[in-house]
């Protein structure tokens, strides 16, 4: 994906998070939202391995190698970070401590049901601590680009990869669109500057309902 | 009371068929030094319980590399291609389990529990097979403690009573594993006297721990 | 993040049929300053998650004493004859359970699981009622999680974001009962800059902390 | 009890405790055996509420308030002490990392059963740690009287009171004897200096196995 949409895609997730909220940022495009966060906002970033309070990436040359993030990315720690083992971490993943997760996906459907783990036959990266993110934050964005290499929507009425859990995702954001999940199934909420809600439906396999107000982002 | 021993009389100890609960996360918080001696013995026919497969030259990955494990409870794959080869050509057989279900079931071994109940992976793969039980009105599945008789795990400084502390992000899954070997043999940076850690900061105490290892200097990067 | 409040007004949180895990054993790491501003609010009808119902003079032993609490679950009656009396009265529902049972029932909750399968209790009365589950030939009972909507607790220095430290012995069940109120609420010897906690040290992370209070001075002894 | 017959039953159990032992003894009679414990014998006491490396009691004067055993009693730390959370002390108790424990009774019986934590109708203490630390414990020790303060044995053929454990009980040490529970039921192993066999027998409700050697203690 071209940086300009990344950026974008960026900004629209850091606009979910709310002063004091505690986050996990998955792997790859959900960790663009860390350079939207406005002053004055602050969150506090949790890495599975066994961390709150994750900085900035290190300058080139002082990297800690025992300072990694869930990606072997390497971070550094903020005032007021602490260290924990994995079965705390997730403790804190599946007891519904974390306000926000933030997942980037291969389908998402209609019924909120998220697939990012593995293509039978072709790639089976395992689920990793995906699913206990899924299952245990209190709000689970999906953030990935609306269609695939081949054009095709990743928004389906139904997924047809295995699922990493079934109904949980809140709030779908692409490049294209930001649309919520409820219970009488997808609301289109925005838009990106430059499409028209046709151009968006058309690249949507689901259904998409559309209210009276679509704002642009 | 722990032994102080050389990571090979610790890899001598590893037989065939021996299930090995290994801490580290991506490699960091690795016993790589147990690792490279495991390898140069190449015992295979290993079970092997970890979080990731780590790289093809870091961590573990080592282990799938050099044809020792048939087989593996893990969670994460997706930076090791040898793993992914060895499985499709079904020289290895996966269970993937997910990261916060494997940490409790291999603590629950440690515990002396016989497992838990947790809604991670209810309407997906991982639920098949398992028996869902309803507690006041909700779905869990149960998912059995993992059994291992050795936890090879990566401490920062130990003391000569086995107590550990860890360093950083290193620690992860390293005092959850270490809670769980019938055989737990720890690597460490730095041994010690018995006296010289603050009781507050040990993080693993030494009742969980029968050998140390010293790690070769520097193995692990820039410490 | 936490807020710093004042122990009556945590009190004035706690409302009637509220479930609370509170910290301490047999007083020590009780939250007493906030016990006292319960005492002085004499809320009744509580339902008490602690490991012991310590003494009628201290820990939540008070709460007995004044017949605030309607029900609790506890492992140990033995120090404090109020409880004995009002249980034998039927002023008070007791269940009892085994403290291990008990800390796991707890941290089941704090941890989002549905219950543990333990070997302890059975062929007891603890077994009563109770599912028995076989795992590889072995029988244990399946206890399901705790539930709480407070958990009160006491730490020694608390930071700004709510990272928490204990003393001694006084940490005993408090880090548990934190992971699990819906609010917890800590009281703390010392509240320090944020940046002032080694992240290595922190026991608690204040994630799982939403309010601190400052205890009394010297109320809990030679500190 | 007289403080000879508490210091009998201290010795003896003390000669259970191997060099490099990992330790629980339960409150009261059970204490008795740290003063009895052999020069260049290491073993490490743990304290249930979450220390391990449990040193003697404080001087008056010295205590600390937060420094207390599982009886409530205030104690030191040795040099490689550690202190944890009850479910980590638990996880040490009940997954088997302890390797003997030693509690008080108020009834065992012929099949290894142990009754300590009520008596309906009369007290109800709770069972507080016991029940975990006699089911995950390499090995139980039970030390009490023989008998009960009307003659009445303890060791019965089969508890009457409710139980703590089934079939846990590997050895009981009395003032009168020592016996050990096997498959084939109790074996009189040692039998207290100034006493008979057969006075034993007939202070024991359940049937005991005699060997050829019983040595007195």
């Amino acid at each position: 994906m071209a940086q300009d949409k990344r950026a974008m895609i960026g900004a629209r997730i850091a606009k979910e998070l709310k002063d004091g909220d505690f986050v996990n940022l998955g792997i790859g495009l959900p960790t663009e939202a860390v350079n939207f966060i406005p002053a004055g906002v602050h969150v506090v970033f949790q890495s599975e391995n066994g961390m709150l309070g994750v900085g900035p990436s290190p300058e080139t040359g002082t990297e800690d190698q025992d300072m990694i993030n869930a990606g072997g990315g390497f971070i550094t720690a903020l005032a007021g970070a602490s260290f924990f083992d994995s079965a705390t971490s997730f403790a804190i993943i599946r007891g519904g401590h974390i306000d926000i997760t933030v997942l980037g996906a291969l389908q998402v459907d209609a019924q909120g049901n998220l697939a990012n783990w593995m293509i039978p036959g072709k790639m089976v990266p395992g689920m990793g601590g995906a699913m206990d993110l899924v299952t245990g934050a209190k709000k689970v964005i999906v953030a990935m680009e609306h269609c695939d290499k081949n054009g095709n929507s990743k928004v389906l009425k139904e997924c047809s990869l295995p699922l990493t859990a079934k109904g949980k995702v809140s709030v779908i954001i692409t490049d294209m669109a930001v649309i919520e999940v409820s219970r009488q199934g997808l609301v289109l909420k925005e838009i990106a500057e430059g499409l028209t809600i046709d151009e968006v439906v058309k690249a949507t396999a689901a259904e998409l309902n559309i209210p009276e107000v679509v704002k642009y982002f | 009371m722990v032994k102080i021993i050389s990571a090979a009389a610790a890899a001598a100890m590893i037989k065939p068929k021996a299930r090995i609960a290994i801490g580290g996360f991506l490699a960091v918080g690795a016993p790589e030094t147990i690792i490279d001696a495991m390898v140069e013995l190449g015992v295979q026919d290993l079970h092997m319980i970890v979080i990731a497969s780590d790289w093809e030259n870091r961590g573990v990955g080592k282990l799938v590399v050099n044809h020792m494990i048939s087989s593996a409870q893990v969670s994460h794959l997706g930076t090791n291609k040898a793993i992914q080869a060895q499985m499709n050509a079904g020289e290895i057989a996966i269970e993937l389990v997910p990261q916060g279900t494997l940490m409790e079931r291999v603590r629950s071994f440690g515990a002396g529990l016989g497992g838990v109940l947790t809604p991670t992976g209810l309407g997906t793969v991982v639920q098949e097979g398992k028996q869902i039980i309803a507690i006041e009105g909700k779905d869990y599945i149960l998912e059995p403690a993992i059994a291992s008789d050795f936890a090879l795990i990566r401490a920062h400084k130990a003391d000569k009573m086995g107590n550990l502390t860890y360093r950083k992000t290193a620690r992860n899954s390293n005092p959850i594993m270490a809670m769980a070997g019938k055989i737990t043999i720890a690597e460490v940076d730095e041994i010690v006297e018995t006296g010289q850690l603050d009781p507050e900061d040990v993080i693993t105490p030494g009742v969980f721990v029968n050998y140390l290892v010293l790690s070769k200097e520097n193995n692990n990067g820039a410490r």
